[in-house]
């Protein structure tokens, strides 16, 4: 489109300067102009996040009363607050794109919106709280880390901070992990049955193969995206396996060998199948994981009409909020 | 000196069986904000308990540590009050439980900071500030449920008809206590009343909700937490709480 | 009143004959004409001994969940069984004097009728659970036995069942006591602790001192009471204490002693003042108890709705019933 | 034989959970009648669970006996379905849970009195007039509860929904069972699934009740409790089952 189209041209000038500060790796701010495509993916790609971060505190939750030492108590209790924070930032820069969070965890509750599949398997042991950091964490990192530079800029300055704790998690599973190595037969073999569990849906977590990810392509256009899926699960995994090594635990793939030649692990396909009827609500605990949510949003119903009629008569009597 | 540990595990349990039922509500919430209110509550008093039980551990020459203590103990031997153990309820009781709860131990702690054991003198200073925002958390909702709609003012109400009656145990005396107290070591809880009656007439007054009348639960032939006579809900507590720690011994965590 | 008055005389003739069955030892049947202060003291007495039934099944099923072996669960939940048995019965009973039991039910759920103070004190360890059987049933099948010879019939026949019943539950509940008097100093310990704390309330079961029981006098005469409420503590601890001998096991009270003037043991006074602190609702598990038992009939009313509603379409299609 | 013990602890298991589970609503019930009905069932499926957890032990030459394997296995040790490990939820949900378990139960245990095993033909003989029962207990409510108010058609529809994607579970073979088939001694259960089927359908038809379209619940790679796989909600009932058990291991009862 040329400058003499300019009295037409306000919108294309508009997309023009959105393109050139893309390609320029500049960010976009909430109050640019931005095509609607990329809003709603955004927006989507987004609450999505914040949904897992809510949904992925429940397989860790369900040790939060049981955990075996105070230590790893407080040290649990702590993640899955940050957890729970992170859900709140991300709420929040989907919120700069104009929708609101209670529409937003209304998708979630009523099964409009998904999280992450991961968070549809059982935490079965407490090895898991440590495989779920090692594995799950490990592979949120790998998914993220480029998205500190998202072309969007509250997702970026979300996922910075984000990023940040999560490797922090990522490494006191670990150490879990090595601690529950080196202790009794039962623990050691609790930790192998956790990265047998965990192994294959963490692989999963970075999406079906490059091939079945018909948007990749856009969002990598958009700078919302920075690498293909496979790309990232070739990285997650070659940064995996010398971890596995050093813990003393094997993955549950016997086509898993070092290539000399590519300079990377191959490794096994995983179940797209399983994935596929994971991501349609056949995993072992979808119903569960929603359920969960939906209830405590409806029978906490009547405290957040108590806060609003609170605030109401407060604004009425012109006080300050509380 | 035991004594001095039995006042720290009466102290530490406390904490740790109210962050245990405040742990509860993470994934229960009715809105994110609250739960991460509720879960720092927990982390709050789980770092007090850990303090007051290794403390315990370490003076009675026992040498148990933290998990040994929490984990390891029978029912009858942990010594925390009954209010504490009670099931979690809805949030109306947990806002009238922290709510009592805090009152009186915020009352305790700034007593507590003046105690001639430097440890227990310590870890009141730091706790003082962490309650003193636990306190402020539920009295600020007791405010917003007991003038917000009809059905959270009854909700409060209900709350505090529950808790109420197992707050005169905050305020009844153990023979440690009173033996501790002499030596400067510990706070009469009987001389906490005061304070305690005003801060929840004040927000009751605020909230405009009235605060019940009720009829102070019994004790056994006047034992009760302190004595390690609890409810009949704790057992179940410990037995979720104690149930991977107990399945094996020999594992390091 | 004389003959003469016969056209006045029918109440009084009803009276009389009432008075000559009671003399006799006779059974007054639902049909029969009854004074109405003895059919309300009926009413009460039979209503809280049903109610007692039904709350004193919720501290022995505070440990059916967590029964230490299959066999102890099996007899334990027979147990409990038994009792929602002996309340139905009760109420049945009560029904044919002409009172409804929801009405009764509701009564219990808000407090306005009572049951046996016994069950507002708590069952801590599986060790209550053989002492509830051994001084709890105990006590009442002391007061009960004699009751199987009460003047209403009804009441009476349920009392033989009840009371058959009852034994054999004591006997269980020694014979836990026995085999756990046999096991650790861990086991041996909580049945001392078990006694210590049922003992003085099992011993106000029967009632305050007869100085303070203005209504023993009356029931007597109406025959639906056959002892006092002392006569029938005595014999109580005369038949417990070679039992306790017999357990290894120290009643808590230092005043008991045989007294072979007596023939009796003598024992100390319990605390009346607890007595009656509990009896007002200040017991350790007054409000719990009645809670829970409003929780449930609460919770269970869209239940009985249904079922009353599936009645009517019935009826109204000219079904059977289910 | 080790087939045999597997088999005898998955059908034993599955009855001593549900019984573990039947038995929390005593004293919660809407009416004395029914909670005399489900202890009762309780009480039956704890008796057929005994005889063949005692005979698992026999059999598997390991000498447990009951309490052993009951109070002593740990989570993944048990082989029972996930179905009877749910919470208890309401009436229509436990309603609609023990109408597919004893619907499926019955038809199993028919076939099985004509096992090879003497000792299962005679758990499965006895315990058929029991699980017929329940199978009506059910279904009358069922119906009760499909056929009578808005509400409780809703509930029983809800419960449905709950319990239905995990009755895939029950019509899938594991290899044990195969074997066991193929020896006379065992019930193949995917040949359950008409009976089943046309159980339901009736029920449903009476209850004026549509079958609601469900989703399996997913297994873990083809692992769920007959593999000792099980759901979050197990470690909890076990933790509470196992306690006092474990409290004392020397402990005689």
């Amino acid at each position: 489109m040329s400058t003499e189209e300019a009295t037409l041209g306000t919108e294309s000038e508009l997309r023009d300067h959105f393109e050139d500060r893309i390609a320029r790796d500049q960010r976009i701010e909430p109050r640019d102009w931005m095509p609607s495509g990329y809003r709603e993916t955004l927006v989507r790609q987004i609450a999505q996040h914040a949904h897992s971060e809510i949904i992925g505190m429940q397989p860790e939750g369900n040790w939060l009363t049981r955990a075996p030492s105070l230590r790893r108590k407080a040290i649990l209790l702590a993640k899955v607050q940050d957890e729970a924070g992170h859900g709140l930032y991300l709420y929040s820069a989907a919120e700069t794109l104009g929708v609101d969070r209670s529409e937003l965890t209304d998708k979630l509750v009523t099964g409009r919106q998904k999280y992450s599949s991961i968070f549809n398997y059982p935490a079965l042991t407490f090895a898991d709280i440590g495989v779920i950091g090692w594995l799950v964490d490990g592979a949120a990192i790998v998914n993220q880390v480029p998205l500190c530079r998202a072309s969007y800029g509250p997702y970026a300055r979300a996922m910075i901070r984000i990023c940040k704790e999560e490797s922090f998690h990522q490494r006191q599973g670990y150490e879990l992990l090595m601690t529950m190595m080196s202790g009794t037969a039962k623990q050691r073999a609790a930790v192998q049955d956790a990265t047998d569990r965990w192994w294959w849906p963490s692989l999963m977590m970075f999406g079906p193969p490059d091939g079945d990810s018909p948007n990749t392509r856009q969002s990598m256009e958009w700078g919302i995206k920075r690498h293909t899926n496979d790309e990232l699960r070739q990285k997650f995994v070659d940064m995996t396996v010398p971890q596995a090594e050093a813990l003393g635990v094997s993955p549950p793939d016997s086509g898993l060998v070092w290539n000399p030649e590519r300079g990377h692990h191959d490794f096994s396909e995983p179940d797209w199948a399983e994935f596929r009827r994971v991501l349609k609500g056949g995993g072992p605990c979808n119903a569960q994981r929603v359920e969960r949510r939906r209830a405590a949003h409806e029978e906490g119903a009547w405290v957040r009409e108590a806060a609003a009629a609170h605030a109401a008569k407060q604004a009425e009597r012109g006080e300050a909020a509380l | 000196r035991a004594d001095l540990a039995s006042y720290c595990l009466m102290l530490g349990d406390d904490a740790l069986i109210l962050a245990q039922r405040l742990t509860e509500w993470v994934t229960r919430a009715h809105e994110l904000e609250d739960e991460v209110a509720l879960a720092n509550t927990a982390l709050d008093l789980l770092g007090q308990a850990r303090a007051l039980l290794a403390r315990a551990g370490t003076v009675d020459g026992s040498g148990r540590d933290e998990d040994a203590l929490a984990h390891f103990r029978s029912e009858d031997e942990f010594r925390n009050v009954r209010l504490v153990e009670l099931p979690r309820g809805d949030f109306g009781r947990t806002v009238a439980e922290l709510l009592v709860f805090s009152t009186w131990r915020l009352a305790l702690l700034n007593r507590l900071t003046g105690s001639a054991d430097p440890v227990l003198a310590a870890v009141a200073a730091k706790a003082v500030k962490e309650v003193t925002y636990h306190r402020d958390y539920a009295a600020r909702w007791a405010v917003r449920l007991g003038d917000g709609t009809e059905y959270s003012a009854e909700r409060l109400h209900a709350g505090l008809a529950d808790v109420l009656p197992f707050a005169e145990e905050l305020f009844t005396p153990h023979s440690v206590e009173h033996r501790l107290e002499r030596a400067g070591v510990a706070v009469d809880p009987a001389a906490l009343r005061r304070e305690f009656d005003e801060v929840l007439d004040q927000v009751c007054a605020r909230a405009t909700a009235t605060r019940p009348e009720v009829t102070p639960v019994g004790t056994l032939a006047g034992r009760a937490g302190r004595d390690g006579v609890h409810t009949e809900h704790f057992g179940y507590l410990l037995a979720e709480m104690q149930s991977l720690a107990r399945s094996d011994p020999e594992a390091t965590w």
